[in-house]
């Protein structure tokens, strides 16, 4: 019965579209993750920053009737957090581990601190579809039958993710600057005596990571939710922290593995018909991950450095 | 010191110095780097700064690469006053420099690595890779370093990453090339070979600064030296018009013991004996093929090699870290003179191997012989702790008796400390040596492993890690050396075993010429033509 | 230790012992801050203890925080509200609030055996629970019947069967009238968790509609969850697409305005659920309420006038607690009459709704 | 490890008891700046988000201080409240503090707890009838036992496949937290009610302190009124046994010596010959075994004494845990006292939203607060504030518990014994070879 109705819901489209929405909302923070980490900063505050991304997107929104200026909102929050756990991490030489999750209680006491004192008390009412982020179908793409719907008829932002994981491989494995950001991860001291700036280099990525994050946060708020609830994040920074490992630190490593996730995440629900409780099938996408992650890749090489603060004044 | 006549045959360029170093002073807290040092290299010359281990060679070399600021003192470059914040400001000002341990990128191309922070098209543009390797194809030819540009580092042998380093440097137009101790980590030969590429640098203008402590490549390829003790500049000379002895009496301060006194050894019966040994390295490659040999009570064997033959992987075999492959591993206890049962100690792990009597003296000491967080206490029983001594059926410890055991480590060896609950990494180079040396001696083992024992230790500590070693031998146990220092392999062994590749390529005396060692380390025939 | 030490010590202890003495000093200070002065005798004060996820929840916790605003202004008590973060601190909250204020009100089933527990600890203060009545931990079969607390209970499926009514008699009017209808001759609902209040509506929803139109078919789903919206939105639009459903009904709170963003972006219709949500977007046709605001604010009311009851009457569609939202402009006109016509079967008790999906 | 057993500076050897004195000062005095920082910017964004005037905000800040301590430990009652959130914050905090010295980041502890108590809780339900002398310690062995279980996991894991500690635990946290919901709301749950269990029988519970007070010593020395208002239970007791074995066991045995070579310098672990893959199973198993004890704890100590199954993901004390042994410094002491600000801070939280109308989520912002002081504490350029004996020359928190743990797998694989994949102490600021012999610079210094 269940193998019947799981093939059943494989072959439909809409199982698909949903499940590339949850991947392409994963995937920011993901390869917001690759970037940091990339630089040799470990960073786990995705979640947070996509918390206070979404916060502030709606806010910005609905102070501005303006949905762009909501979406930029979003980005700079997420990267002002992120600036604060770059400071921490790169000057400070601080724990970064311990830095990520006080970022992610941070976001978490700060959201719900501010909702009631911003809004007097009355809380956010739905966003009116002006103040959202549509969805957008491609002309005449949308049209083929199976991959039509899946792939051409998506939010908006969905399309700039799929630009966003080309773009940062290109980046990252064909430009100098990648080539600087690799350096850096793997051996500062090298990339410091061969002139680059390991700190700027650092800087740069961690607050690109954070852009990501806060825009992954506006994507779920102006997005897809159209409003902001008290944590509406619910863990999904932290499943883009396996995506990110379980994908090899690289852009389409991680929008493979947030596929996986977001295929675990759709069938969830659609598997409710065949009598399995719904708390066993939430489980699906972390049992994925455990499995995926012991079974096949088992060793992830994280760049060299990952994580170790750089003293540039070593003797 | 006077000034030595200064003669130079080359033609007085514009500017006479092309690097000058003057009244440099750094300090560390407790210690002083550079003691109002003042350097001036002369352009298109091959200068040697000699000094020996902890004379602040390095620092200094830091300093005129921007990697240390110093606290007070100037550099100047071609006659003109500059100021070097950091290896960006001494790349523009055209000071290449080739670390001791390699500035490399394992996971990324040579021609990645020589580009990096230089890149054709500048920041923005993508990687041009047909540029970049032209570019160093053509460099390689110009300079006689033949490279792929398209090979990861990390497959590279130890001299081909040296000629990557250089190629670095080069690739930057850097004038002023500095090379710190360099030939470590080659065989004599590719020294040569590189002495040769130095020489042709120079020809072509470039002026080279050559940090070692090895006196006969100074003699080989120098033309002037500086000699610093102390963080001090004690003497500039001309390479020609001096000699070793007067080089070593100068960076000593006195006739350093070029040879341990010691009796001739008298060796008993075979303490360890060891049977077509092989063992894969980390990579899971066969690194060592089938190794034999013996150690007898009351000898020191000395195993001589170049680094990454294989001496550290029998190292960890016969300390039991790392699984033998094949062949065995047998150990005797010989009590005055009587030999007892032969235990076969393969693969019976680090600790039991300690119970059965082996004391290991590890190559990299902050990295595995010690816990440089924990205080010397804890450090004292590293490897033991769950001995009867020190602790109840090897549950609870005994802090009664490791803190005495510990005192009398530190007192038995000199070992220099406020406390005995001082952190580990308080302690000098040399006094953390000493208490590893009195840990593994304490629990007095039948068989003593020492590799690079006196590595980046001052020389007084080098004495008195000599004298022990010889004391050990004296004793009756058996000690297995294994030092990349030849004199000190030469100086203390009373048999040398030479490793090349994996395997032990044969056995000789201490009195083997350098030449001959030479040969053996680098697997060529004995005779060869020079 | 050096002089600076010594410095920087004696400024960390001063600092520490500024914020001690002010924070002990300022202990007066608090009357005046919060509530308003108010010029006639306060009333009895009230505490209103929510469940997890705060008064912005777009569900029960919001709409009783607007009974209790309603009240407070009206009976002029300090505003004392307890927001609960982890299920632990039930006991801990109802007590803090038993002891700091007159009447307690708590939200949600999950705090039936606490305030149980917390009722018997305090005869003497009167409380009241939304959706649930205290259970006797022995038997958690049958409400524990305290004299001091007073159990809110609503007829859902009342409103959730003037919402299938809607819904079905839509469906029954076919495209001509109807015209965003995709021809399946389907509706659904998207509930939060199978928790008693969710489970009451999608029963009434289901009962009624196929009293109005026979052949409809209800799909029905779960979200196990009540604030991730991107759950709701994907599992409504998995209704819509796949089971062609033209009428969405969501009981999920916060995570099921996702569901009405889905229906008005897929172009078909749309149930809101404990307010008129009609503000939401376009699709809302109408919603299926539950005025857990006026029944705070009448056990409040009651609480001023000293006329507290413990058996308050049962909320539905006779008082007035349950009932339906307004119409939006889709809703043709023939279908008001069909629903007063089931208003008063409802009313006058020949029609039995129902408490569970069938 | 964080703290050398014993750590001192003044040159000759002083008695035991100044020496012992020395340690708590420069151990104590970190945490408390790290405190008095995060409280004040927290003041600082109370003024900032609170209305009115300056006058009004400084006030609201102020009353809002101040019912945070009242609040906290105010009266007996908010005491007896404390306590009853610091028991499983103690247990978890040790689950965390343990499996740091061993160089591993147990963010798994709140799946831990899930485990324990449900566990607990099925026994309890099961085996109502058993006589509270059977059936109490059976629930407390099995949820150790199944917390135990669910943190070797990770160790395994770790040791075995390199997996990296910190995903696997959140991915194992998420999956017990659905499991445990299953099981709530499917075969226990409470007839009648939905999502809960029915309360556990009153020979699965633990007695109140005040009660147990009054049952035994009270007959002597008169009872305490009220007793029902103090909640705090027996398992207080519980924890602070559980801190004397976790003293005992860290400092005083070889598993704990193990366990600080094991976190501090994994090369040392291979070259001593300690089996870093036992070693890391058997801490994350005895982490485990803390944290079922907490879930356990709760349930038996803590009225209405049943399980909601929306409370396993909801339930933060897994997470605070991290901030209770790093303030603590994974120490004993360092635990007890960490556990008790975070306990009366969450105590507060509705306290201060009753009578300041301040969001009680602020003191989410002071735990982040004084998590962020925790992490920065040790930084070269805040030194020169801090009097000496608490200047430290290394970050203390810096073990190698970063992400690239699995970098070294090789040293993993072919080890005899073998040794856990952490990275070497970065040699980036210190180079052996043709260094100066002098000590390795004590700060770096900053260019």
């Amino acid at each position: 019965m269940f193998l019947q109705v799981l093939g059943h819901v494989l072959i439909t489209s809409d199982l698909w579209q949903a499940a590339l929405q949850f991947a392409a909302l994963l995937l920011l923070p993901a390869l917001g993750g690759v970037i940091s980490e990339r630089s040799g900063v470990v960073n786990i505050a995705m979640e947070g920053m996509m918390l206070i991304g979404a916060y502030a997107g709606v806010m910005v929104a609905v102070a501005t009737h303006n949905i762009l200026l909501g979406v930029l909102g979003a980005m700079i929050a997420g990267g002002l957090l992120a600036l604060v756990h770059a400071i921490v991490s790169i000057n400070f030489m601080a724990n970064q581990t311990v830095s990520g999750i006080a970022i992610n209680i941070a976001a978490l006491g700060l959201t719900n601190f501010l909702l009631p004192i911003q809004t007097n008390g009355q809380g956010i009412t739905a966003l009116d579809s002006s103040l959202r982020l549509p969805q957008a179908a491609l002309g005449p793409l949308a049209h083929i039958p199976f991959i039509g719907p899946v792939l051409f008829q998506q939010n908006i932002l969905f399309y700039v993710v799929v630009l966003i994981v080309i773009l940062l491989h290109f980046l990252l494995f064909r430009t100098n600057i990648g080539l600087r950001i690799r350096a850096v991860g793997e051996h500062p001291q090298a990339a410091d005596t061969a002139g680059v700036n390991v700190r700027l280099v650092r800087y740069l990525c961690v607050v690109s990571s954070g852009l990501l994050s806060g825009l992954a946060g506006a994507f779920l708020s102006l997005g897809i939710a159209g409003i902001f609830n008290q944590d509406m994040t619910a863990g999904q920074g932290y499943i883009a922290l396996a995506a990110m490992i379980f994908g090899k630190y690289t852009p389409f490593g991680a929008a493979g593995a947030c596929i996986v996730f977001g295929l675990g995440e759709a069938l969830s629900p659609r598997l409710q018909d065949t009598g399995i409780s719904a708390n066993l099938l939430s489980t699906l996408p972390y049992l994925l991950t455990l499995v995926a992650l012991v079974g096949l890749v088992g060793r992830t090489m994280a760049p060299a450095a990952d994580g170790v603060p750089y003293e540039p004044a070593a003797e | 010191m006077q000034e030595s006549t200064v003669v130079t045959q080359r033609p007085a360029s514009s500017s006479l110095y092309a690097v000058e170093m003057r009244e440099i002073y750094k300090a560390w807290p407790g210690v002083v780097a550079s003691d109002h040092v003042n350097l001036r290299v002369r352009k298109g010359e091959i200068h040697a700064l000699v000094g020996e281990n902890g004379a602040g060679k390095s620092t200094l070399m830091n300093i005129l690469y921007g990697l240390v600021t110093p606290d007070s003192g100037e550099v100047l470059i071609n006659d003109r006053v500059v100021h070097i914040a950091g290896p960006r400001d001494a790349i523009r000002l055209g000071i290449g420099m080739v670390h001791q341990h390699f500035m490399l990128i394992p996971p990324l191309t040579v021609a990645e690595n020589i580009v990096l922070g230089n890149e054709p098209g500048g920041l923005v543009s993508g990687y041009q890779r047909r540029r970049a390797n032209e570019e160093i194809k053509a460099l390689s030819e110009r300079y006689g370093l033949p490279i792929d540009p398209n090979v990861l580092v990390e497959k590279l042998s130890v001299g081909q990453q040296q000629r990557v380093e250089i190629l670095k440097m080069l690739y930057r137009g850097a004038d002023i090339l500095v090379m710190d101790e360099p030939t470590g980590v080659l065989t004599p030969q590719e020294t040569d070979d590189l002495f040769a590429v130095l020489r042709d640098l120079v020809k072509q203008g470039k002026t080279v600064i050559f940090i070692t402590h090895k006196l006969r490549e100074v003699l080989a390829v120098t033309d002037t030296i500086t000699v610093l003790r102390r963080g001090k500049n004690v003497g500039e000379l001309i390479t020609r018009e001096t000699n070793q002895r007067e080089i070593a009496r100068a960076m000593v301060g006195r006739d350093v013991l070029l040879r341990v006194e010691k009796e001739p050894a008298r060796p008993g019966a075979v303490v360890v004996q060891v049977k077509n040994l092989q063992a894969q390295s980390d990579r899971d490659l066969a690194v060592l093929h089938g190794i034999n040999f013996e150690v007898h009570a009351g000898e020191i064997l000395g195993i001589a090699g170049v680094e990454g033959n294989g001496q550290t992987e029998l190292v960890e075999v016969l300390a039991g870290m790392r699984k033998a492959t094949g062949g065995q591993i047998t150990l005797t206890e010989v009590k005055d003179g009587v030999a007892g049962p032969a235990k076969d100690i393969t693969n019976i792990g680090a600790s039991n191997a300690r119970i059965a009597g082996v004391a290991h003296i590890p190559e990299d000491r902050r990295e595995s012989g010690l816990v440089i967080t924990e205080s010397i206490v804890d450090n004292s029983i590293l490897g033991r702790h769950h001995w009867r001594e020190f602790s109840r059926n090897s549950i609870i410890l005994r802090l009664k008796q490791i803190a005495s055991w510990a005192n009398k480590l530190i007192t038995e060896f000199d070992v220099r400390t406020p406390s005995a609950v001082a952190a580990m990494r308080t302690l000098s180079g040399g006094n953390q040596q000493k208490l590893i040396i009195a840990r593994e001696l304490g629990s007095n083992p039948i068989f003593l492993i020492a590799a690079q024992p006196t590595r980046g230790v001052d020389i007084g500590a080098i004495e008195f890690i000599h004298r022990q070693l010889i004391a050990q031998r004296d004793a009756g146990k058996a000690v297995l050396l294994i030092s990349a220092e030849l004199d000190e392999i030469r100086s203390l062994s009373d048999r040398i075993a030479v490793m090349y590749e994996g395997q032990i390529v044969d056995i000789v005396s201490p009195e083997a010429t350098e030449e001959e060692l030479g040969c053996l380390m680098t697997g060529s025939s004995i005779v060869n033509e020079v | 230790m050096r002089r600076s030490g010594k410095l920087s010590l004696l400024v960390s202890l001063f600092v520490l012992c500024g914020v001690l003495l002010t924070a002990c000093g300022g202990g007066s200070t608090t009357g005046t801050t919060s509530g308003g002065s108010s010029s006639t005798p306060a009333g009895k004060t009230v505490t209103l203890v929510t469940d997890i996820g705060g008064i912005n929840d777009q569900s029960f916790n919001q709409s009783a925080y607007t009974g209790y605003q309603k009240a407070m202004s009206q009976y002029n008590f300090k505003r004392s509200v307890i927001e609960t973060q982890s299920e632990s601190d039930y006991v801990s909250n109802l007590t803090r609030a038993a002891q700091s204020s007159d009447m307690v009100v708590g939200v949600g089933f999950l705090m039936a055996s606490a305030m149980d527990q917390v009722a018997r600890a305090y005869p003497t203060k009167y409380f009241a629970l939304v959706d649930s009545c205290p259970t006797d931990p022995k038997d958690t079969n049958k409400c524990d019947n305290l004299s001091n607390v007073a159990p809110l209970s609503y007829k859902e499926q009342q409103a959730g069967c003037l919402a299938g009514v809607v819904a079905g008699k839509m469906e029954s009017l076919g495209k001509a009238r109807v015209s965003k209808l995709q021809g399946n001759n389907t509706i659904s609902a998207v509930g939060g968790m199978e928790i008693p209040a969710v489970v009451h509506y999608i029963a009434g929803y289901q009962y009624c509609a196929r009293q109005v139109d026979p052949s409809v078919s209800v799909k029905i789903n779960y979200s196990n969850n009540f604030q991730d919206t991107a759950k709701c939105q994907d599992i409504a639009n998995n209704q819509i697409t796949q089971s062609k459903s033209d009428f969405v009904f969501q009981v999920a709170g916060g995570c099921g305005v996702g569901a009405l963003q889905a229906a008005q972006a897929k172009g078909v219709y749309s149930i809101g659920v404990d307010s008129d949500q009609a503000h939401v977007n376009s699709s809302v046709v109408t919603s299926a309420v539950k005025r857990v605001d006026t029944s705070v604010y009448d056990i409040i009311k009651a609480l001023q006038g000293g006329k507290f009851t413990a058996k308050p009457p049962v909320f539905d569609l006779s008082n007035d607690g349950v009932g339906l939202g307004s119409f939006s402009s889709a809703v043709p006109a023939e279908v008001q009459p069909v629903v007063n016509e089931y208003v008063k079967k409802i009313k006058d008790g020949s029609l039995n709704i129902p408490e569970t999906v069938q | 490890m964080a703290m050398p057993t014993v750590q001192r500076r003044t040159s000759t050897p002083a008695s035991r008891l100044t020496r012992w004195m020395h340690t708590l000062k420069s151990s104590l005095g970190r945490p408390l700046i790290a405190v008095l920082v995060a409280f004040i910017l927290g003041m600082i964004i109370v003024m900032i988000a609170s209305p009115g005037a300056l006058g009004d905000r400084f006030n609201t800040a102020v009353s809002a201080y101040y019912n945070l301590v009242m609040g906290s430990f105010g009266n007996i009652q908010s005491i007896s409240y404390t306590l009853a959130k610091t028991t499983p914050l103690i247990f978890t905090g040790l689950a965390v503090a343990l499996a740091y010295r061993a160089g591993l980041f147990n963010i798994g502890a709140a799946g831990q707890l899930a485990v324990g108590a449900m566990v607990a809780g099925i026994i309890g339900l099961k085996l109502g009838s058993l006589p509270g002398v059977i059936l109490v310690p059976m629930m407390l062995v099995a949820s150790m036992l199944a917390g135990a279980f669910w943190g070797s996991i990770v160790g395994i894991l770790k040791a075995w496949r390199g997996a990296h500690e910190v995903v696997t635990s959140i991915m194992l946290n998420w999956i017990a937290f659905y499991v445990c919901a299953a099981l709530v709301e499917g075969p226990f749950q409470a007839p009648g009610l939905s999502q809960q269990t029915t309360p556990l029988s009153a020979s699965a519970t633990l007695p109140s302190l005040a009660n147990l007070y009054n049952q035994t010593l009270g007959t002597i020395f008169g009872q305490i009124p009220l007793a029902a208002q103090y909640t705090v239970d027996v398992s207080l007791l519980l924890a602070f046994v559980a801190l004397v074995v976790y003293w005992f066991l860290t400092s005083r045995t070889t598993f704990g010596y193990s366990l600080r070579v094991i976190g501090q310098n994994p090369k040392a672990a291979r070259y001593a010959g300690i089996s870093v893959k036992r070693n890391l199973v058997l801490a994350m198993a005895l982490a485990g075994a803390f944290a079922g004890l907490a879930g356990a704890t709760r349930l038996m100590g803590q009225s209405p004494y049943q399980l909601i199954s929306s409370g396993f993901s909801s339930d933060s004390t897994g997470f605070d845990a991290i901030g209770v042994a790093l303030l603590g410094r994974t120490t004993a002491i360092g635990v007890i006292l960490s556990a008790l600000l975070f306990g009366g801070l969450q105590q507060a939280g509705p306290f201060l939203q009753l009578n300041v109308g301040v969001p009680g989520d602020l003191i989410y912002i002071l735990q982040a607060l004084v998590l962020f002081a925790v992490a920065v504490e040790y930084v070269p350029s805040f030194q020169r504030f801090l009097p000496p004996f608490m200047r430290r020359t290394k970050p203390v928190l810096a073990p190698p518990l970063v992400p690239n743990l699995i970098k070294s797998e090789a040293l993993l694989e072919h080890a005899s014994g073998s040794s856990t994949a952490g990275p070497p102490e970065a040699t980036l600021t210190d180079n052996s070879v043709g260094a100066t012999d002098a000590p390795t610079p004590a700060t770096s210094q900053e260019d």
